[in-house]
């Protein structure tokens, strides 16, 4: 008379807290997750090939579409990929530069993810008041490179232009206020009692799991491995850089939303560094017309937002274009440990997961 | 005991609740006033929206002094630009010495806002304007060109004229 | 905005109403421009180009020598001005940042380990960029990823990212898989790579990096290369009935999936005529009907 | 006073019913239009000041005025408000899309049992303690004759209140079942739950203040509270109110609580499958309840239509003259005012708090507000025993 049977359901590709176009197969018994594959693929674009088919030069583009919440970030690892690939040394002004995008970029990105997880959680507001700072951000992206988004920030070599007029203004107002506004959403979600019950324990990933499915970036901190490519591998300007790598040991939503809200106080404080100590000089390196790739293969890697972020380039002799462009994302290796995360736990703490996770599709599927 | 009582009293949701009605308070009294804004939202179609100097908008050919067009069909913006939204047809004009675009065609639908055509131009005939509301009805009006029906590369008016503050 | 493959425009009349349509048959629907070296990076290969170039050179300087005794003998036989000596090219220097990094000799501590646990399964070792780079035998890369993993003066402990190129123009292979490997503790990367021919499955190194398993199922959709053992070898990024291997070189980079250009008005005809122009550089055959 | 017949018992009745179908229909867009303000101004923001007005017809034209001389428009406060109108056209004019495997007679029962529930209650709140107002003489018919401030003043009305608003349940259980989808299960699922295990502490916060007025009559009770014992409930009883307000969120599926629907999980929850004005019965009916628990706790904690406790109400209480009573009626304007400050509440509370999971809901409420509602049961009856 009775059966006992489990429910397959899918969790998007249109779903309000996937985060664009993921797809999460689960088989539920009652509320709770006996399995779960998520199924990517939706936004692929082929952006490897096309970058293969185009100059060193126009790559860049096709970067600040992949993570297009992180795309500074991206285009320094692009950046910096490139320069290792075609042995370009880059003026110190503008590794200055590079250094102090990068990181007002990881506090943007930091922001969405705020903003979108403490959303799914159920805290509305916290959403808005993460993009009223953002927005800033993005000014500040448009008053340096003319975009907002898609950045398509740095060239080969060094930078496009110098800083314009009133940016530093702009960056000593912004970081006048941000440590305010961070005590604002912590006010509302670190001491929130429904917060931390939704948040503590939840989605956990020990250090060893983390690390044998490859997680980086703030994942992997929150388990407790002080891992950053920051200080491990330095690149820009970070070994001149004081900051520090905050870590937590619970390996759950909890202390990945600490590890994120103290990584976005580190960036401050870089980004004070950064203006402080600002160096003079020329912001592009001297370069031939026209770039022309030694057979090499190099794979570099630097820190974004969401994890380690690596291009692996493969250099034709006198080719003008890369012979093989491949991008090491680190939402598509992130992604790989949400089984272990969601399995066993309900349908809710699935999506808390995702949050945690702080995926970008763009990125995952390129 | 004590932890029995934080349970117990919503000292942790009272903050939370403070924050809220503080901006609410806020924005309430100042909603309607220009000079003190609580709000961060811009009403923007009819206060019109600031863009950076550097802002990167819609293509835009220039003229020099005279009112003939800069550009020479050098085919640098062509051949750099990563959607191949660039066509050019080079040509003579009678009394200049450097070629004449006969036919620049630009489908903006494709184009990236990139600027590196710009930076690729070497006259300066080029560049990016400050325009960005790019709405059109039809699919054809996003093909601009320096010929042709409607089709102008020169000034900012052809596309974006939906604009709500206008009517 | 004359290359020889833009086709001729057609009077108004003999061009179709659209939509056009992409004929697979009919005509050759991609310019794929192969490959025709191999950029695989490779200490021995630099160093016997390098030893070629300069037999080359030398070469060439004695033919130049040569040349000149003749000349200079064959002057002062009818009596003229004898022609002036040569001066041997000193290669250009560039006044720029830029020099391209070579691949040096092996040095680091890692790699010579990584050659005296594996002996002759390693074909070569040897640095570039200051990344380690170790090439060892299809069949062992297993046995090296778990020296590397377990091993105590090595232990990386994180496979980063596992990518694959492809050769077409190599001879006895057909792709090369690289693994970069992390050490976290150590703070120190390494790359390993396998070369692969067509058809042969690799061993997975799923057991032993658990993250190799999506990297894995992308180079089996990107690349076509599968994986022995690997608990799912599907299509990760494109559908399951997808065919051929994108990221080969021989995959055409138009044609496929490109979308049927149609325009419900056009003014003057110049958006057919953009069509058809960009259609012929980028490859496309557009079907247009027989003259007859 | 004349005794009624019974037909003219009938008319009465049908306008009190009228007036309370406008009361609500009047209430509940507004609930939303002061939502989206109100939330908006929370996350600073202005709410909705465009949505399908501003622009258009002569408050467009004087807006367009305004902003061309340099100044925000003065109306903007509610620019917002045609886009109601054009909410509920939207509702009503939308294709009803019924799923091809649903139950098509429960599909189509679900939203109206729903509604049903939610209106049926103010059956038996009283607005107004006693005479709301009398028929002038020269009234046809009915002339002469008193309309009371509710429908139906009944002696048992706490029960009739929570056993109708028990049937809601029903609503939204059968919304989940009969759409023969995944998602809209999982919430009738989960509300079913849900609803089951906050009734009990519900009640049993509501019986707090009916211990210490010893009656379950709405108005005499709010009567006793104001001027016999004399004091609000809220005052002896601030567990008990924030114990009622908590299972009031939960049983009108409000954030924190708000399961069934829980966005970020099952899509739109029960109601994922309906569109049109079967959609717009159940964001109705999601209003009226919040309006009912708010007028409920007006009633039972805040004093009702009494503005201040310990008899005060009696120097303030102005006794307007009749004609005026028609307008004034200061009674019926302090309930709703007090509705109108927890109908803000919920918004507020809305805006700031994340959503509790969906055993921690069943946690909370079994471990922690039933065991403090008896609590505070027994504590209302020691005050009754030892105070009053």
């Amino acid at each position: 008379m009775f059966k006992n049977e489990e429910m397959e359901i899918n969790l998007g590709p249109q779903h309000p807290s996937t985060h664009g176009v993921l797809r999460v197969k689960l088989r539920l018994d009652g509320e709770t997750v006996t399995h779960c594959r998520p199924m990517i693929g939706y936004l692929h674009r082929g952006v490897e090939k096309i970058c293969e088919n185009q100059s060193f030069f126009q790559g860049q583009v096709w970067t600040d579409r992949m993570d297009y919440c992180s795309a500074v970030a991206n285009n320094l690892g692009w950046a910096e990929a490139n320069e290792k690939l075609l042995g370009i040394t880059v003026p110190r002004r503008a590794q200055y530069i590079r250094t102090l995008l990068n990181e007002f970029n990881r506090i943007a990105s930091h922001l969405i993810w705020l903003g979108t997880h403490a959303m799914d959680i159920g805290a509305l507001t916290v959403f808005l008041y993460a993009f009223r700072e953002r927005e800033d951000v993005l000014d500040i992206n448009e008053a340096f490179c003319g975009s907002r988004l898609t950045t398509t920030a740095f060239r080969i070599g060094g930078l496009r232009e110098d800083l314009p007029p009133g940016f530093e203004k702009m960056v000593r107002k912004f970081l006048a206020k941000f440590s305010d506004c961070l005590e604002e959403y912590e006010a509302l979600l670190t001491e929130n009692r429904i917060w931390k019950k939704r948040t503590i324990g939840v989605a956990r990933l020990s250090a060893e799991d983390a690390i044998a499915l490859g997680v980086t970036g703030p994942m992997l901190r929150a388990a407790g491995v002080a891992y950053d490519i920051r200080k491990a591998f330095p690149y820009a300007a970070y070994a001149e850089m004081d900051f520090e790598i905050p870590t937590r040991t619970e390996a759950d939503t909890y202390a990945r939303y600490q590890v994120r809200m103290a990584e976005m106080r580190q960036s401050a404080r870089i980004i004070q560094q950064c203006m402080d100590g600002m160096p003079e000089g020329p912001v592009m390196a001297k370069l031939p017309k026209i770039l022309r790739s030694e057979v090499n293969e190099v794979y570099h890697a630097t820190e974004s937002p969401k994890g380690e972020i690596g291009y692996y380039l493969v250099g034709e002799k006198g080719s003008l274009n890369p012979y093989r462009f491949h991008v090491r994302a680190p939402g598509f290796i992130n992604l790989q440990s949400l089984p272990k995360m969601a399995e066993g736990g309900l349908i809710a703490d699935v999506v808390a997961a995702i949050g945690s996770l702080d995926i970008v599709l763009g990125e995952i599927d390129r | 005991m004590n932890k029995f009582l934080r349970t117990l009293l919503p000292a942790d949701i009272a903050k939370g609740l403070s924050v809220t009605g503080k901006h609410f308070r806020q924005v309430f009294f100042t909603a309607n006033r220009r000079k003190v804004p609580f709000h961060i939202v811009s009403e923007y179609p009819e206060v019109p929206a600031k863009v950076q100097p550097r802002f990167r908008g819609r293509l835009t050919m220039l003229k020099d002094e005279q009112g003939v067009i800069k550009c020479v069909c050098c085919l640098a913006c062509e051949k750099i630009c990563p959607t191949q939204v660039i066509t050019i047809e080079k040509g003579k004009q009678e009394g200049r010495k450097m070629p004449y675009p006969v036919r620049y065609d630009f489908e903006m639908e494709r184009c990236i806002f990139c600027e590196f055509c710009v930076e690729s131009c070497g006259f300066d005939a080029i560049i990016l304007n400050h325009q960005f509301e790019l709405a059109a009805y039809n699919r054809e009006d996003f093909s601009l060109g320096t010929e042709g029906l409607g089709q102008n590369m020169f000034e900012p008016s052809h596309v974006g004229k939906f604009s709500v503050a206008d009517d | 905005m004359s290359e020889p493959n833009v086709p001729q425009t057609p009077e108004a009349a003999e061009v179709p109403a659209g939509p056009y349509v992409y004929d697979y048959k009919a005509a050759p629907y991609r310019q794929i421009t192969m490959p025709k070296t191999v950029p695989l990076p490779s200490y021995h290969a630099y160093v016997a180009e390098q030893k070629a170039a300069a037999e080359a050179d030398e070469a060439k300087w004695q033919k130049t020598l040569a040349d000149y005794e003749t000349a200079k003998a064959k002057a002062e036989a009818e009596g003229k001005d004898a022609p002036k000596p040569p001066v041997r090219p000193v290669p250009r220097k560039d006044d720029n940042d830029m020099k391209p990094p070579v691949p040096q000799e092996a040095t680091d501590a890692d790699l010579l380990k990584l050659k005296e646990l594996l002996g002759d399964k390693v074909e070569e070792i040897f640095e570039q960029a200051g990344e380690l780079v170790c090439q060892v035998k299809k069949e062992a890369i297993h046995e090296a990823l778990a020296f590397c993993r377990d091993e105590a003066a090595l232990k990386y402990e994180m496979l980063a990212d596992q990518s694959a190129t492809h050769y077409p123009a190599a001879k006895d292979y057909a792709c090369s898989v690289v693994y970069h490997l992390t050490s976290i503790s150590r703070r120190k990367r390494l790359r390993l790579r396998i070369l692969v021919p067509e058809g042969f499955a690799p061993e997975s190194a799923c057991s032993l990096y658990p993250s190799a398993n999506w990297m894995e199922r992308e180079i089996y959709d990107m690349l076509g290369i599968r994986f022995q053992n690997h608990p799912d070898m599907t299509r990760i990024l494109c559908p399951e009935d997808w065919e051929g291997y994108p990221l080969r070189k021989d995959y055409p980079t138009v044609g496929w999936g490109q979308r049927d250009i149609a325009f419900r008005e056009d003014r003057g005809g110049m958006l057919e005529r953009i069509a058809l122009q960009k259609a012929g550089q980028l490859g496309i055959n557009l079907k247009q009907p027989k003259a007859d | 006073m004349p005794t009624p017949t019974l037909t003219q018992s009938i008319v009465i009745t049908f306008i009190q019913c009228l007036m309370v179908v406008i009361f609500v229909f009047v209430v509940v867009p507004l609930t939303v239009f002061a939502e989206r303000k109100v939330l908006g101004h929370l996350q600073q923001r202005l709410g909705s000041t465009r949505v399908a007005s501003g622009h258009v017809g002569f408050s467009g034209w004087m807006n367009r005025r305004m902003w061309k001389m340099g100044k925000v428009p003065v109306v903007s406060y509610w620019r917002g408000i045609p886009g109601l109108v054009g909410d509920v056209l939207k509702l009503i004019l939308k294709e009803d899309v019924i799923p091809a495997k649903a139950d098509k007679f429960v599909f189509f029962l679900a939203p109206s049992i729903s509604m049903v529930a939610a209106i049926v209650v103010f059956a038996a709140i009283s607005f107004v303690p006693g005479t709301f107002f009398t028929f002038p003489t020269w009234f046809p018919y009915l002339g002469g004759l008193p309309v009371s401030g509710g429908i139906s003043d009944i002696n048992v009305g706490l029960l009739w209140i929570l056993g109708v608003a028990t049937v809601g349940v029903y609503g939204i259980v059968l919304a989940g079942w009969s759409s023969n989808s995944k998602y809209p299960l999982l919430g009738g699922l989960r509300s079913a739950a849900q609803m089951v295990s906050y009734e009990v502490p519900l009640t049993l916060s509501l019986l707090a203040p009916v211990v210490l007025s010893a009656s379950l009559n709405f108005s005499e009770m709010a009567t006793r509270m104001a001027v016999g014992m004399p004091v609000w409930a809220l005052i002896p009883q601030v567990i008990g109110f924030l114990l009622y307000l908590t299972c009031g969120f939960a049983e009108t599926n409000r954030l924190p609580f708000d399961m069934p629907e829980a966005e970020n999980e099952l899509v739109a929850g029960f109601h994922t499958e309906y569109s049109g004005m079967k959609f717009g019965l159940f964001y109705l009916a999601e209003y009226i309840n919040m309006t009912v628990v708010s007028a409920l706790a007006s009633a039972f904690f805040l004093g009702g239509p009494w503005l201040l406790p310990f008899g005060l109400q009696g120097l303030l209480n102005p006794y307007l003259p009749g004609f005026l009573s028609w307008f004034a009626a200061p009674h019926a304007i302090f309930f709703v005012a007090k509705i109108v400050f927890l109908l803000f509440t919920y918004i507020w509370v809305r805006g700031t708090i994340p959503r509790y999971r969906y055993d921690q809901i069943m946690a909370v409420g079994w471990k922690y507000l039933i065991p403090l509602a008896l609590v505070n049961l027994l504590l209302a009856a020691a005050i009754r025993c030892f105070v009053v």
